[in-house]
């Protein structure tokens, strides 16, 4: 290949800014996060926390103090010093009252003290085992007070790249940043993103040669590439779980025995096939298999027609029972919810299936009134076992039993004893069939033979590019 | 003295034409300047005029499908301009028009039988059975079958659907009939075929013609007077023998000399 | 003239305020909102109701809406709620594409039905009409997106001759650009084409009747002749006519064609604004192509009398 | 069109017009095509190979055998039994669109045609500015506030179509108004509507009928146009335009899915078109009088 | 040689009914500077008779018989030399003056095309010829109306711009096929003098179609009486009208109503219509309309009689005929 230090890689969604502390769209981590900006720790494709504008952390005995010794000499692209001083204004900024910040909850919680230029602590109101990996999100990147405000349109962080142009609404540059710390750690000289949504047109443009890497590509596009010797498909987990979620507050889903019969219905196999073209791996709740303390629970609910009739008869349920299916745009939505229709009308359930757009799901389902019966989401942030606690989440689950068991492990910071207790709530969860937990999607990419560096996993939505190479 | 069965008097009939400019009045197409004439019962009027001298514009008037802009149209005595809506539909009965093309004067999706019915339609209601006979009755008198009343009219050849357009003129016993160009549309030999019609017509039922062509002959053989009209006035009246024959107004000399004989006059 | 431009600007601004009146009222019931989608599901709702105050989104439609058209008067369409830049910016860099395809596609359009409708109306009723009008059948029934995947498969990904989609922008100069519009150019105008090809052969049969014709023919001007310098001229009238209906079609064409070849324009910008109720955005953008459109009758109707000399005089 | 023939429909009772429509090449290539369709959507409703909505994942993609004879889809449900479903949905667009359009606009027109002076002014205005607004734009706006689906797409292809019928018929309606047989009927006193109803209308059937035949095309691809932007057809439902833009999605693997749907509306708005041309020819009084 | 002979011209064509021999058999012959006149009423075949010497036929027709032009066999000539032909040496004037020209080119461009085409002038030279040509055929102002179009002049100017363009190129033979049927008398009568006065000037031939007896009598010196695509009757314009042997010709001449004419005198009528083309009888296309007619009528086509000064009658029954006076 001619082009060693330069690389193009197409994405579904552009990121409608560059701010990760004012939008919640995934794209904008995907094109900034490790790259522009940085965060005291970083979260490795294997999920493991190593140091990245930290060097270190020590976290007290009550899990609720922790202390980090700052990297030394590192300077933000405006050429202003990295220290303990923007932590803390990065950190407030984020929990403060006029905040935007999506994990606003989470830096709200937290008291930041300078200790000197390069040592912070951080006082957390609540214990959560978690914050490192918290403070590895694009949410928690560190900022430069005088440009935070104009970040959106002219990034300024620590990174090893820099933005250097955006025509929006179709690509956007990034090019090596001169003033990073180690100018050896990226390879390439300069990378562009593409923003291409319709899926036939993204396997085009890696057949065309105009995209070397598509991360994630659409799933129906990937068959055509596993064949292909000039492309390399890579697939792994991530922390997502797409369910389909039951208003557990509306009758008759409010009767347990009726959302096991909807489970039982429900063939993850055929859905996954037909959902995610088969990108993706069953689960029995609301947990992923190499998550900390995961157990097997797909077995609580298994496929079985018969069942679920019986279930549906046993809570007096009159055939055919009415229910409307609200899906939001991805293919996996709309296609798992086609299947998932099908597969309900063969023990009595009519779906009615009623397709919105975002902005509709997040005001009327997920938000507001929670109108709705079934839906299809995925899940993607990492630790969400918490929503089965609020009775008033948009599932509706209401369990005494789960909330106590939800605070336990809250307070608990001993690994194995939370290992268990984790597994008891997953498997709570799916014994009470909270939601019709259907799978952990994988996120094909496909890409050139010859691209290097590419992560499999996906544990959060990065692009890491210094990582990257031919 | 009898009241005239047909008097108009000082029409003016001007024409506004689209704005050019955004201030200043539009312009106008003066079609009539002050047109006066009368037609007495039973006799009939021919007006003749070259092209664009308001000849169609004086039918119009004269069957109230379009108002003056100022003057009077009487039918005896009656001012159909100033008629209520109730009455003019009556007056309508006493007046009915024959027109130039006898292509595009009969709508082509109506049977014979509808379509020489239709005055009667519109004015008096009468019974389904007593309208098809007269409308048998008026095809008859036209020379046509009771056999093609249920034709519809491109099944027809020019004269005979100028026959259907007069029968339909006939159906309401009109004491007056307006016929803008009946024949020129025609061929020679029909032509006269519809002429003589026309003027058997106007024995056996007293009707009185108000003939408009720019065939001087035509209006010849049909009328008892004729009006010259030029730029919107008449220049000269009187019975159309005498006229042709000592014409006094320059523009009907110049008319009358433009007519071609059928003498032959070039020798080879 | 002065009463024909008068009454022109009058369309203009009476279709404008209808504009403005309707689509503000519209996007008023969208249900969901801006700051909410911003801020994406997991947000905190204090986050989301800082966003809205910031956005201005708390405010009641009247007030928003004097702010919106106040703004517009003074030459300052907002900032967009989902890029947080100017919509003006926004709105010239998809323009900067979009009118190019439209006129390249306009183009193409007119070239090919043109060269169609001509022979066509020339082999009259003979196996070359049959053929080229059953073509044109054909392209009529194909949905525009549909022939652009097609082309991409065919000149993208088997020729290689041109990118897959992309546009990326003028810089690179005038060919570079021309070059990754032409196929979504082409796969715009097959369809209008096919349309158009049908209008011009029908007009052209119609003139081709025309006395003048024989006229000409009668001077000894040979047939082909005939046909380009006499009876296509006469031709254009319903063929410009149709033509302008067609810019409006082919600017809402591009929502489509521009998603198949992922090109930044302004059919895309207004359908990803309506879905992230950006909706500053999306009304700035309606009001922008209904004037177009308005224009652009208005340019067709000064082509009428460029056309025919017939009409100067009165309606101009 | 500067001029706007006028055909006749009297031509459809002439007893001559059936023998003349079979001899017509197009009018009978249409008819049949256009039968066809009905045909597809009739039979849906009593047969389908096999049923529409059975998924079977073991077997998708398949390519046309002897028990799939037009092979299975991405949920391996049979494409044929689809196409036949779907032609369900394409005739519905059809139907509705165009009579939303055929009856509001052909109402506007004869109005404006009828009354002339401002009414006439203000109705020409009134479409000039709905023509300004695109059918995609103006469907997308309104499935994004009533939601998406079928009923939605339907009825802002049908408002797209009100203005373009309000046009044609006043253009033909005014070119009637001039005509002699209506200054005839005036001039028996017959009244504004009953010229209208009795003269005008039947006298611009035949350009209402054609014009009905290329918007009944029009939005069977409008209908997939907006399928593509997953604002048309919702599922379970098929329709050969949802089907196609879900083809779209699979054109490199399975490129013989979009054929199917594309061919069948193009078959489809093929045989609409000649059906319409064919009307054209017949119902023209020039040849109808030369018969 | 004379500069015209048509030979028992036949066409053919094709239409909705069927083939429709629109000319069946027509001769005649025409010297240079001979004006000849064909009357008949509206499709007997006048025009289809001069479009086929111009071969400007509709594509369906088919011809057979003989067109010599100065000797040349125009039947089958090919479309490149029909067209140096037209507007050069054969020059055709239209019926309607309103549609005639090119409403979109000005009339310099439209009068001064045949001379480009045929005599290859540049434009400048093809617009002063222009000029010279509207001038001479009575257009007022002609230098200041050059680029005027077409809807800015009356029916008589443009008819006269019409002329302009026919005697372009100075043709041996000019056709003018009803000319001034739009026309009203008073400017029927300036087309027609200019038409003589132009044709006595540059002694060219004449082929002047009327249904208007007066307009022929005026104007030719032979004619030609057209019956469903036959001549029924041909000679000298003169005895034509002394005789009018054929029971068609006296019809047609005594359905003109006459000017002057007593009132309440009715018309003598033909009975019937014009019949159409496909519907003829294989013998007279008359027969069915002929009081003289007997069943050899219907069956065999007439013969051209010959009769005294020039004159030919096809007709069976002249004898019973003759012995009625017109
Ligand atoms: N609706 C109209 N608007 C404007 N001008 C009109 C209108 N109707 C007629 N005119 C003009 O009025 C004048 C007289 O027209 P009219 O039709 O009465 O003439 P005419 O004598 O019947 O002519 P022709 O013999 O050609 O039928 C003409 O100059 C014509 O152009
Ligand atoms: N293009 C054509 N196709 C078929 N038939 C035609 C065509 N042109 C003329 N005819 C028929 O040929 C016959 C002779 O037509 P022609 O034009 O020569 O008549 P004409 O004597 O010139 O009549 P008019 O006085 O009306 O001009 C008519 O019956 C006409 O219907
Ligand atoms: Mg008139
Ligand atoms: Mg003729």
């Amino acid at each position: 290949q001619g082009r060693k230090d330069s690389m193009v890689v197409g994405m579904t969604l552009e990121p409608p800014g560059l701010d990760p502390t004012a939008n919640a769209a995934s794209a904008i981590a995907e094109v900034v996060h490790y790259n522009i900006f940085e965060s005291l720790t970083k979260i490795n494709a294997d999920g493991k926390i190593t140091p990245l504008l930290a060097e270190s952390w020590e976290v007290s005995p009550d899990l609720k103090t922790y202390t980090f010794k700052l990297r030394r000499g590192v300077k933000f692209q405006n050429g202003e010093p990295f220290n303990a001083q923007a932590v803390k204004y990065s950190f407030d900024r984020a929990g403060g009252e006029k905040s935007t910040n999506k994990d606003k909850r989470t830096f709200a919680n937290l008291s930041t003290q300078v200790v000197d230029d390069y040592t912070v602590v951080l006082i957390n109101k609540e214990i959560d085992p978690d914050l490192p990996f918290l403070l590895g999100q694009a949410t928690a990147i560190i900022v430069e007070p005088k440009s935070a405000d104009t970040n959106a349109t002219k990034p300024t962080g620590t990174g090893p790249y820099k933005l250097d142009s955006w025509a929006k609404g179709s690509s956007l540059v990034l090019s090596k940043s001169d003033s990073f710390r180690n100018p050896g750690e990226a390879k390439l000289k300069k990378v562009t993103f593409r923003f291409i949504s319709d899926t036939a047109a993204q396997a085009a443009s890696l057949m065309a040669g105009d995209v070397d890497v598509f991360k994630p590509i659409g799933t129906r596009a990937v068959a055509q590439f596993k064949a292909n010797p000039q492309f390399q498909v890579i697939s792994g987990g991530s922390r997502a779980k797409t369910i389909l979620a039951i208003n557990n507050k509306k009758k008759p889903l409010d009767d347990v025995r009726v959302r096991r019969a909807i489970l039982a219905a429900i063939d993850r196999k055929a859905v996954i096939e037909g959902a995610a073209d088969g990108f993706g791996t069953p689960i029995g709740s609301h947990y992923v298999p190499g998550a900390e303390g995961y157990v097997d629970t797909t077995g609580i609910n298994p496929f079985d027609i018969e069942k679920a009739k019986k279930l549906l008869a046993e809570a007096g349920v009159k055939t055919p029972l009415e229910l409307t299916m609200t899906l939001p745009p991805p293919p996996y939505a709309r296609q798992g919810g086609e299947v998932i229709a099908a597969e309900l009308a063969k023990i009595g359930i009519n779906v009615k299936i009623q397709n919105v757009e975002w902005a509709q799901w997040l005001s009327n389902t997920y938000g507001g009134p929670h109108d709705y019966d079934l839906t299809i989401v995925s899940h993607v942030e990492p630790f969400d076992l918490g929503n089965y606690s609020k009775p008033d989440y948009y599932f509706g689950y209401d369990s005494k039993a789960f909330s106590a068991l939800y605070d336990k492990i809250k307070q608990t910071g001993n690994a194995p004893e939370r290992a268990k207790l984790l597994g008891e709530a997953q498997k709570m969860l799916a014994t009470d069939a909270a939601n019709g937990f259907l799978y952990q999607p994988q996120f094909p990419s496909v890409a050139r033979k010859g691209v290097k560096g590419l992560w499999k996993e996906s544990p959060i939505f990065v692009n890491d590019l210094s990582s990257m190479s031919w | 003295m009898t009241t005239p069965l047909l008097e108009v008097t000082d029409l003016v009939r001007h024409y506004e034409l689209p704005r050019e400019k955004l201030f200043g009045p539009p312009p106008l197409v003066k079609a009539l300047n002050g047109v006066s004439f009368s037609v007495p019962p039973g006799r009939s009027m021919g007006i003749v005029g070259e092209s664009g001298s308001g000849k169609s514009t004086i039918a119009r008037l004269v069957m109230a499908l379009d108002r003056p802009t100022s003057g009077s149209v009487k039918l005896e005595g009656r001012d159909l301009h100033t008629l209520p809506r109730e009455q003019l539909r009556a007056a309508r009965r006493d007046v009915q028009m024959v027109f130039q093309d006898p292509y595009g004067s009969l709508d082509p999706r109506q049977t014979v039988a509808r379509i020489v019915a239709e005055p009667l339609q519109a004015l008096a209601e009468t019974s389904r059975a007593a309208q098809r006979e007269r409308v048998g009755e008026s095809l008859a008198a036209v020379g046509l079958r009771a056999s093609d009343l249920d034709k519809y009219p491109h099944e027809f050849s020019g004269g005979q659907r100028q026959r259907i357009a007069i029968a339909r003129a006939l159906i309401t016993r009109p004491k007056l009939i307006v016929a803008d160009e009946p024949v020129s549309a025609l061929d020679v030999s029909v032509q006269a075929q519809v002429l003589n019609l026309m003027q058997d017509l106007q024995q056996q039922f007293g009707i009185s013609y108000l003939l408009i062509s720019h065939d001087l002959a035509v209006v010849n053989h049909l009328c008892d007077d004729v009006c010259v009209l030029h730029h919107g006035r008449v220049v000269e009246r009187g019975a159309p023998q005498h006229l042709f024959a000592h014409a006094a107004h320059p523009y009907t000399q110049a008319l009358l000399a433009a007519v071609p004989r059928a003498e032959p006059t070039v020798v080879s | 003239m002065s009463l024909f431009l008068f009454k022109r600007v009058l369309t203009l601004i009476a279709t404008l305020i209808g504009a403005s009146i309707i689509v503000f009222g519209v996007l008023e019931i969208l249900p969901g909102n801006a700051a909410q989608l911003l801020m994406g599901a997991d947000a905190s709702p204090e986050a989301v109701a800082s966003l809205a105050t910031k956005l201005g989104l708390d405010q009641p439609a009247w007030t928003r809406y004097w702010h919106w058209i106040g703004g517009m008067l003074r030459g300052d369409l907002g900032d967009s709620y989902a890029y947080s830049s100017p919509v003006v910016e926004l709105i010239l860099e998809r323009l900067a594409l979009t009118v190019p395809l439209a006129l390249l596609a306009m183009t193409f359009t007119t070239i090919l039905a043109l060269l169609v409708g001509v022979t066509a109306a020339a082999r009259h009723n003979k196996l070359g009409d049959v053929g080229l009008m059953g073509l044109t059948q054909i392209g009529i029934a194909i949905p525009n997106f549909w022939f652009a995947i097609l082309l991409i498969l065919v000149f993208s990904v088997k020729l290689q001759w041109f990118s897959a989609g992309g546009f990326e922008g003028w810089d690179d100069g005038i060919v570079a650009g021309l070059k990754s519009l032409l196929l979504p150019a082409l796969s715009l105008a097959v369809v209008q084409a096919a349309i158009l090809a049908r209008i011009t052969r029908s007009a052209v049969l119609e003139v081709m009747r025309e006395d003048f014709v024989r006229t000409a023919r009668a001077k000894g001007v040979s047939q082909r002749a005939v046909l380009w310098r006499h009876v296509l001229r006469n031709a254009m009238i319903p063929v410009v006519t149709v033509m302008g209906l067609q810019f409006s079609e082919l600017l809402a064409g591009t929502i489509v064609v521009e998603n198949v070849f992922y090109l930044p324009g302004l059919g895309r910008l207004i359908f990803q604004a309506i879905s992230n109720r950006d909706l500053i955005v999306v009304r700035n953008c309606v009001m922008l192509l209904a004037a177009m459109v308005v224009v652009v009758n208005f340019v067709v109707d000064l082509l009428y009398a460029v056309i025919d000399p017939r009409l100067k005089a009165s309606d101009i | 069109m500067s001029t706007i023939v006028v055909p006749s429909a009297a031509a459809l009772t002439v007893p001559g017009f059936w023998r003349r429509a079979l001899h017509h090449r197009s009018f009978a290539i249409g008819a049949v095509l256009s039968a066809l369709l009905l045909l597809a959507a009739a039979v849906s409703f009593v047969w389908t190979p096999w049923s529409p909505y059975e998924m079977d994942m073991a077997h998708k993609l398949q390519p046309p055998s002897a028990s799939h004879w037009l092979g299975t889809d991405t949920f391996g449900r049979d494409v044929g039994s689809l196409l036949l479903v779907g032609a369900r949905a394409s005739i519905l667009v059809g139907v509705i669109a165009v009579g939303i359009g055929l009856v509001a606009g052909t109402a506007l027109g004869l109005l404006a045609a009828a009354k002339r002076g401002w009414v006439e002014e203000g109705i020409m205005r009134l479409t000039d500015f709905s023509l300004a607004f695109p059918a995609i734009l103006s469907a997308i706006m309104m499935t994004a506030v009533f939601g998406a689906g079928i009923v939605n797409a339907i009825v802002a292809i049908g408002i797209y179509n009100i203005p373009t019928f309000a046009r044609i018929t006043r253009a033909s309606a005014n070119a009637i108004w001039s005509r002699e047989y209506v200054a005839a009927a005036r001039a028996c006193g017959k009244g504004t509507f009953a010229i209208t109803m009795q003269h005008v209308l039947p006298n611009i059937s035949a350009v209402l009928i054609v014009q009905s035949t290329i918007r009944f095309a029009i939005a069977i691809l409008a209908e997939a146009a907006l399928s593509y932007l997953g604002l048309g057809t919702q599922p379970p439902q098929p329709s050969w335009g949802r089907m196609l833009s879900e083809a779209q999605t699979m054109m490199f693997q399975a490129p013989l899915l979009a054929v199917w749907p594309g061919m069948a509306i193009a078959l489809a708005v093929l045989g609409l078109n000649l059906l319409g041309d064919g009307l054209r020819d017949l119902l023209d009084p020039r040849l109808a009088r030369a018969r | 040689m004379p500069l015209l002979e048509v030979d028992n011209l036949q066409v053919a064509l094709q239409t909705q009914r069927g083939p429709a021999e629109a000319v069946r058999g027509v001769d005649f012959t025409l010297e240079r500077g001979e004006t000849l006149g064909i009357v008949g009423e509206s499709g007997c075949g006048k025009s289809i008779t001069v479009l086929s010497l111009m071969g400007l036929l509709p594509s369906s027709a088919s011809v057979t018989g003989s067109i010599l032009f100065e000797g040349q066999e125009l039947v089958g000539k090919g479309e490149r030399e029909m067209c140096a032909i037209r507007g050069d040496r054969i020059g055709m004037i239209f019926q309607e003056p309103m549609t005639a020209l090119n409403p979109v080119h000005t009339i310099a461009r439209q009068v001064g095309e045949p001379l480009r085409l045929h005599r290859g002038l540049s434009a400048a030279d093809a617009r002063k010829e222009a000029l010279a040509l509207l001038d001479r055929v009575g257009i007022a102002n002609a230098a200041s109306r050059l680029d005027a179009y077409p809807h800015q002049f009356s029916g008589g100017q443009r008819q006269r711009i019409g002329i302009a363009m026919a005697l372009a190129c100075g043709p041996d033979l000019l056709i003018a096929d009803e000319p001034t049927t739009a026309l009203d008398v008073t400017i029927q009568k300036q087309i027609l003098d200019l038409i003589a006065e132009l044709v006595a000037e540059r002694g060219m031939a004449l082929i002047l179609i009327s249904h208007d007896l007066g307009v022929i009598a005026q104007s030719v010196s032979k004619m030609l009486v057209m019956y469903g695509g036959s001549v029924v009757e041909s000679g000298p314009t003169a005895t034509v009208f002394a005789e009018r042997a054929h029971p068609y010709t006296r019809g047609l001449f005594a359905a003109r109503p006459a000017l002057g004419a007593p009132r309440g005198g009715r018309l003598a009528t033909i009975k019937g219509s014009v019949p159409e083309l496909v519907d003829l009888p294989p013998g007279c296309p008359f027969a069915g309309r002929c009081s003289y007619a007997v069943d050899a009528c219907y069956t065999t086509r007439p013969p051209a009689t010959p009769m005294p000064r020039g004159h030919e009658v096809r007709c069976i029954r002249l004898d019973e005929i003759a012995g009625v006076t017109p």
